[in-house]
């Protein structure tokens, strides 16, 4: 019998530290699967964030750095600069990114930096317990939310894929989910598009998933998936978001 | 022929496995792991046509298919 | 009176709990008291633990590094602390996760099974409160009620609907160990 | 005087803050030290005042910065990394003589490091993380009561002096729960605040702004900031002492180390041993006259800390070589064990050193 | 006879510091002449920046605060939470906003904020000598660009009028030049319409203004004004760049 | 040996930079160093390396993380505010260890202050602005052609000790133009980066991190930095005296004050006082133990400093009491003159103190 | 009746008044001012119409506009 | 030789450029240099000036506050360092732009009206030339061709069009300073 399915080579054998059934392994993984495919296993540099997925160097059989919170694009950047034959991806959550690292993942971008960002956008912060993220949606309850996102006082929640796709130096973004195997397949897609249009010397490229976490949401791994498709990705569209068309002015 | 094999000391009892396999081959079984998750595992093995989805939907990475 | 103990487990099995408990149901008993937590290395699923003190005299250091007790719900907890625990002092320990006991002749060490007795009771998430139950019938240093009392403090309102169930389980602990008559150090039941 | 009520050192601070009237909190989450946040999100809105969930540590210092302008009392936590991006702000607000609070529930580092209990921060509070010449006010409690008794401390401290206060805590301290009296602030005479900037109404306009080009006006500023740091040299040091007075061996510790301290003290003097305790309050202004007076019958002097050694060295500027210092600390998140301490005093004292 | 055009109360009459012909001090007129004429001087709170305005409070006859470089945003966050009935402005230029100041811009923005930000894009960092902007025009020479700015390695400019209309907070954005008379009336009917946007409560707003640097870019200031005509307004159009609709994904 | 050429300080760090093989620098603008950026920007392109205008000093402090992971020879400059910005940065790649060298000409602070020269950042860069217990190796240069050869020296010393490197200038050192002879990077047998992240190529991977959950093992990681930084405190002392063998009244001072001072001994010789000086060229590690010998004949010690007093408090630490330390210090921008030091001289040598 | 007013002392000479005066009734004095500048002024005051278009672009708000 | 200047004027007027010479001219010639620049307080438009040591000797303090010569352009840094000038020293400041002539009584004292000059010569921005053109007739610090040959090197290549006038500049300069012959202290002419 012949494996048709199983660990790829790019990620390592050991046991994750996530709480069962969040997708951050799933999107771990993919990545893996690309890094394979491509054959860029021993060129790539990984960069990991501040957050849950801050072992993420653990679970990559390929060079892993850690950032400091938010910092990735700029660590990337360093990397990149150095080695412009190197394929350098990050891997950031949504407070990682969107909250502390908004300049830094802006500039990178505008930079057309040739590097590809793996956004895992969780409606929350994980690692510290639950608190509100960027991306916590209007209403939705977090530890530092108690009553509910109220976007009078909290704020609006940012669409990183929208806000990021204005700019000029950015060659593909992309969301997904990973909320079934349709959704895997077609998010694995985008993580291999991303990384082909880093190689190609294309610009900037990001895939932003819309992943889970259910030990903050308070739901099963299977609720948390549904609550992906029924609530967030009514916020934030899956799709293409490659660059925007100027946004003209009525002068 | 198909075959899913599980790693059930890296299974975290999820279920996501359980819920995404269209022929609802898959169960927790009744047992611990040593961490104290109750692995999935699959009933009617023979009827696994390695699809794939099981493994594709595991966090932990936890499943094989072979064909 | 001078009680320093440590509650050890895996990250979701209530630890913190228990040891809040105790903690103050002992201020409530007019002792002073300090809990002291303390997460493992992992952030999810590790070994947590917490560390209480009660005392008649003042807390001078809320760590507890020569405990008195030990209450240990899994294997890696209990071989963390298990030779921490000072010479005649107690060990109640898991054996619902934890096949062997500890291998050390001079404390006293009592194994319960939390993991069955919680299932039994219908709740997996009682098997800390098991474990609390036995440690308290040894130790004795608060009253049962005290402990029930605590918890009215300790559980946010809206969590009240646990307290009988709880109760019970406390109850069946406190039953296992009475069950164990030995005080000879080394002396466990199963 | 309320009830005695369980709490952890985190809530302590932050129910301190509002039992001090701070209706203002911005900050970012950081463990060891969310419970904060996440409590202030809870009752900042039941008694009128604002939470805000900063974009980083830099946003937030600088929302503090603002607030502080307009007059309002402050506050913004954190743990070690957060403070060390509060830098420039902190610098910013030292130079405009802003009142605010600060507080640092330090982990272990350097970097990302851990999230246990370290205070391996001393420096960068006490001497000057940011850049120039100013001086935080730091206070470093040693209980869940003391924890909250110097947050409300801290905001009258700031308001008197107009300057930056920072709670130095660990991790230990914010987790821990202990029994605490809920604190009261004292009816202080605060200064009115004639210099925020609240609208240009019935008085000319008000300017805050650490800029100064001239280096004579600068350097003007910067003595008369000199100049209000000896005041507080010279009124608000604080410290205890614990069976000091016939101490062959002088302990000098803070915050958790001088709680384990006191109980190595215990196990010492139950060997006969004179050994008694310094713990510095105020880390800035440190305690030099108070501590080379306590020492002055002292045989030895042993600083314990959970670093490498860095109050070690104001400990051997207060003593200046009069008689040995030693260091015993543990860092990166390890404490010392009352045990370990007994040790090292027993060495000392038996090799006569 | 009667006064026509004067200093407005809200400007201090002292000399300003800035090279002759920069149109700051137009900028600064604009401001304060909307303030007398909502008569909200008294109740305004300005935040000057780090950059060639850092010394705006002196020019204005109001409260002012001197932020730190691009914090600006947060410190107006702080004292509006604070003084809600307050106007706040911050003044900003594009290294102190577009720059370092990019993540606390982006947050107020997605806040919704309540306050109005005056942001003056000279292509250039004028206090410090004249380096590249993330404004700077592409091909543009600087200090920094002294090859002229190559976006392959320096990155794209931003387009920040844009940028930050795809942000759910925002009320009100506008980018104008003050290139000419009937260029500064409009310029100004915008700062009008940002404040009252403020006042009103209505969130977040913003004014681009294409400003001059005839110093730093080498030009006589009527040059300078004509390069923003042709060059900068091409890439950086005027007008009002209200919250864009939802820029909707292909699923 | 290359010809004299005339040159500013700024642009002579830069120039070395490039001659130590530097091909990496990030940096954002800030007066009064933005000639090295600007330079950068002319020379990098020209020699085949990259210059990147960063978006700020948190960006760019961590492109220089990223760039030294990379095994990149890497460079970054600042003044004051941008360097306060960098302490979590710092904190990192001294607990990662990773070698770069960071420039820091230092203007008059707190806050944003002015862009005259300054010496207050001293406790900053060499007690720890940022958190945990890290050390820089920290260089203090005199002149245009010290500013260029320790710059060299400096990026040899961070490939040795995989440590970071901070040269401490100030604007005076920065904007002065003095003859130069260009220098020449020595020969050294560097250790091969074999930890770099360059990609897993017929080797496991390499992994760069600060984080280390578990505290025995953060404690191991710190007592590890640990050894190191005694390693480079055995080997790596730099000073210079002056007239210092029968001197009475030793000065101690640094950089720019110490050329200061340098006239004012000539102007004390002249009236026939017994006046030298000691300079410390690395302020960390200090010169503890050569200061204490070179002072053991002399009656006081006078330390002068740009700043209200910083370095003082290891000049204390050297000389533990065993001798009176003064201070004179101008601050904010302003620099002592030499006839205002030697007043300060005649006057401690006439009170006899 | 109109009337334009210069603050001499105030005025950089940047020339943009002159620029953008509709009747191009300003020119740059020869005199300088005590920072150093020549001082823009008007040659024909009695065609000025107060359209203020010189003040609006002034910088330095050195002129005044009367009717 | 021993020769420690202040250069100071508006921002605009080329100080630094006159030092720089100075500066390179004194190392082409084998002496000791330095040259420090400063800013006013003001970023744009203020004062500036530099200082610039040469000597036969070492030079230890750059920093120069009690200079032998100062050469002002403007008002407001006659006033700011006239009082510093050694005594015996020389003040060359620009009469076009500044009235009156110092108080001191104890120093020479030399006003060239360097605008009026640089206008003649049609570029304003010669005024700075004329300035050191005088200074150097008075100090001989260095030689006129030095500082031509210094010239080529501290102007970039794409000024050198302007070396022709800059030394018209310079000659017109030391002209006017050759027209005064006292060495009276306090006897200026103007
Ligand atoms: C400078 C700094 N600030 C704050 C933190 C604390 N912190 C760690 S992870 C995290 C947020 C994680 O959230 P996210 O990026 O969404 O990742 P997730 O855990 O949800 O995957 C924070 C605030 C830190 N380590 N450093
Ligand atoms: C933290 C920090 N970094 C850098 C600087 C130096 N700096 C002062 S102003 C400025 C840029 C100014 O450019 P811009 O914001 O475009 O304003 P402009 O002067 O062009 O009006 C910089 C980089 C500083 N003061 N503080
Ligand atoms: S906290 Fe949330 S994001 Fe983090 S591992 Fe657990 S489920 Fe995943
Ligand atoms: S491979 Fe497909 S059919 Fe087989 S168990 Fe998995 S999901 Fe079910
Ligand atoms: S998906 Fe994986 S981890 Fe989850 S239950 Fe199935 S095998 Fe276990
Ligand atoms: S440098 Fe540029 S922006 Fe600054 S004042 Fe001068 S012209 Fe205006
Ligand atoms: S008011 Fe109009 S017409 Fe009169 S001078 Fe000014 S621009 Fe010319
Ligand atoms: S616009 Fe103003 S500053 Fe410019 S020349 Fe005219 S009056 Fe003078
Ligand atoms: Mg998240
Ligand atoms: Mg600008």
């Amino acid at each position: 019998m012949r494996k048709v399915f199983g660990r790829p080579e790019a990620m390592a054998d050991v046991p994750m530290h996530y709480c069962p059934g969040c997708t951050h392994g799933i999107i771990h993984r993919l990545i893996a699967e690309v890094i394979d495919e491509l054959g860029v296993r021993e060129k790539t540099v990984g960069i990991s964030p501040v957050g849950c997925a801050v072992l993420a160097y653990d679970y990559f059989n390929c060079d892993f750095v850690e950032a400091s919170h938010g910092r990735a694009p700029a660590v990337a950047t360093g990397i990149k600069r150095t080695l412009p034959d190197s394929v350098v991806f990050c891997y950031q959550g949504d407070g990682d990114l969107a909250s502390i690292g908004m300049a830094e993942i802006v500039h990178a971008a505008t930079r057309g930096e040739k590097i590809t960002v793996i956004f895992v956008n969780n409606a929350v912060y994980g690692m510290t317990g639950g608190q509100m993220a960027p991306t916590t949606l209007p209403g939705q309850r977090t530890t530092t939310s108690p009553r509910g996102r109220d976007v009078e006082g909290a704020g609006h929640p940012i669409r990183v894929a929208e806000l990021l796709s204005t700019l000029s130096g950015v060659a593909y973004i992309s969301r997904v989910s990973v909320t079934g195997p349709t959704n895997v397949i077609k998010a694995k897609r985008a993580v291999r598009r991303a990384f082909e249009t880093q190689i190609e010397g294309k610009g900037f490229s990001l895939v932003e998933f819309l992943s889970t976490c259910p030990i903050n949401w308070g739901m099963s791994p299977l609720e948390a998936m549904k609550w992906v498709d029924e609530k967030m990705s009514l916020y934030y569209p899956l799709g293409d978001y490659t660059q925007v068309q100027e946004v003209a002015g009525n002068a | 022929m198909a075959k899913v094999v599980f790693d059930e000391e890296r299974c975290k009892g999820c279920e996501l496995c359980v819920a995404f396999c269209p022929r609802n081959l898959l169960v927790m079984a009744e047992r611990f792991n040593s961490k104290g998750y109750h692995p999935a595992t699959i009933v009617n093995p023979e009827e696994c046509n390695a699809c794939t989805y099981c493994a594709r939907m595991c966090p932990e990475v936890a499943i094989e298919v072979y064909r | 009176m001078h009680e320093e103990a440590i509650f050890a487990g895996f990250g979701g099995q209530g630890i913190m709990l228990m040891g809040q408990l105790l903690t103050y149901a002992g201020m409530m008993e007019g002792a002073n008291v300090s809990w002291m937590p303390s997460y493992g290395p992992e952030m999810r699923g590790g070994t947590a633990n917490c560390q209480v003190v009660i005392s008649s005299k003042g807390v001078s250091s809320p760590l507890v590094t020569e405990p008195l007790s030990l209450v240990a719900l899994n294997k890696p907890s209990l071989h963390k602390f298990a030779p921490w625990v000072a010479r005649e002092g107690l060990i109640v320990y898991n054996s619902s996760l934890i096949e062997a006991p500890p291998e050390r002749r001079d404390v006293r060490i009592l194994g319960v099974p939390c993991n069955e007795v919680a299932n039994e009771l219908g709740d997996l998430r009682t098997a800390n409160m098991v474990a609390l139950g036995a440690y308290l019938a040894i130790t004795k240093v608060v009253s049962f009620e005290t402990v029930l009392d605590a918890m009215k403090m300790v559980l946010p309102e809206r969590r009240h609907n646990l307290i009988p169930l709880n109760r019970q389980a406390l109850s069946r602990g406190m039953e296992i160990a009475s069950l164990w008559h030995s005080q000879d150090p080394g002396r466990e039941i199963s | 005087m309320g009830e005695k009520v369980l709490m952890k050192g985190n809530e302590a601070i932050a129910e301190a803050a509002i039992l001090a009237g701070c209706r203002y909190f911005f900050g970012y989450p950081i463990t060891p030290q969310n419970e904060i946040p996440e409590y202030m999100s809870r009752r900042m809105p039941e008694v009128g005042g604002v939470f805000l969930q900063a974009e980083s540590e830099v946003a937030g210092s600088n929302m503090v910065y603002g607030a502080a302008c307009a007059g309002a009392r402050v506050m913004t936590t954190s743990s070690s990394p957060g403070i060390s991006l509060m830098q420039e702000a902190i610098s910013y607000m030292a130079g405009a003589e802003l009142p605010c609070v600060l507080v640092n529930i330090v982990r272990g580092g350097p970097g990302l490091g851990g999230i246990q209990g370290s205070q391996a921060d001393y420096f960068q509070a006490t001497k000057g993380g940011g850049h120039g010449d100013y001086k935080l006010i730091v206070l470093a409690p040693a209980s869940v009561q003391e924890l909250m008794d110097l947050t409300i401390t801290a905001f009258d401290l700031a308001d008197v002096y107009r300057n930056p206060v920072m709670i130095l805590g660990d991790a230990i301290l914010g987790q821990m729960m202990e029994p605490v009296i809920p604190g009261k602030r004292e009816d202080l005479d605060l200064p009115p605040k004639t210099w925020a900037t609240t609208g240009a109404k019935n008085r000319p306009k008000n300017v805050i702004t650490s800029l100064i080009l001239d280096p004579a006006k600068l350097e003007q500023h910067n003595l008369n900031l000199k100049e209000k740091y000896e005041k507080i040299a010279r009124n608000e040091v604080r410290y205890r002492t614990y069976m000091a007075e016939d101490s062959e061996t002088l302990i000098v510790a803070y915050g958790t180390c001088a709680r384990i301290a006191q109980a190595a003290i215990d196990m010492a003097r139950e060997r006969g041993l004179r050994v008694g305790l310094f713990r510095p309050i105020t880390l800035w202004p440190f305690p030099y006259d108070a501590l080379r007076q306590t020492a002055e019958d002292s045989l030895r002097v042993l600083t314990v800390e959970m670093s490498l050694g860095q109050m070690v060295e104001d400990v051997r500027l207060a003593i200046l070589g009069t008689k040995p210092v030693h260091f015993y600390g543990r860092t990166g998140g390890m404490t010392p064990t009352p045990r370990e301490i007994l040790n090292e005093i027993e060495r000392i004292v038996e090799e006569g050193i």
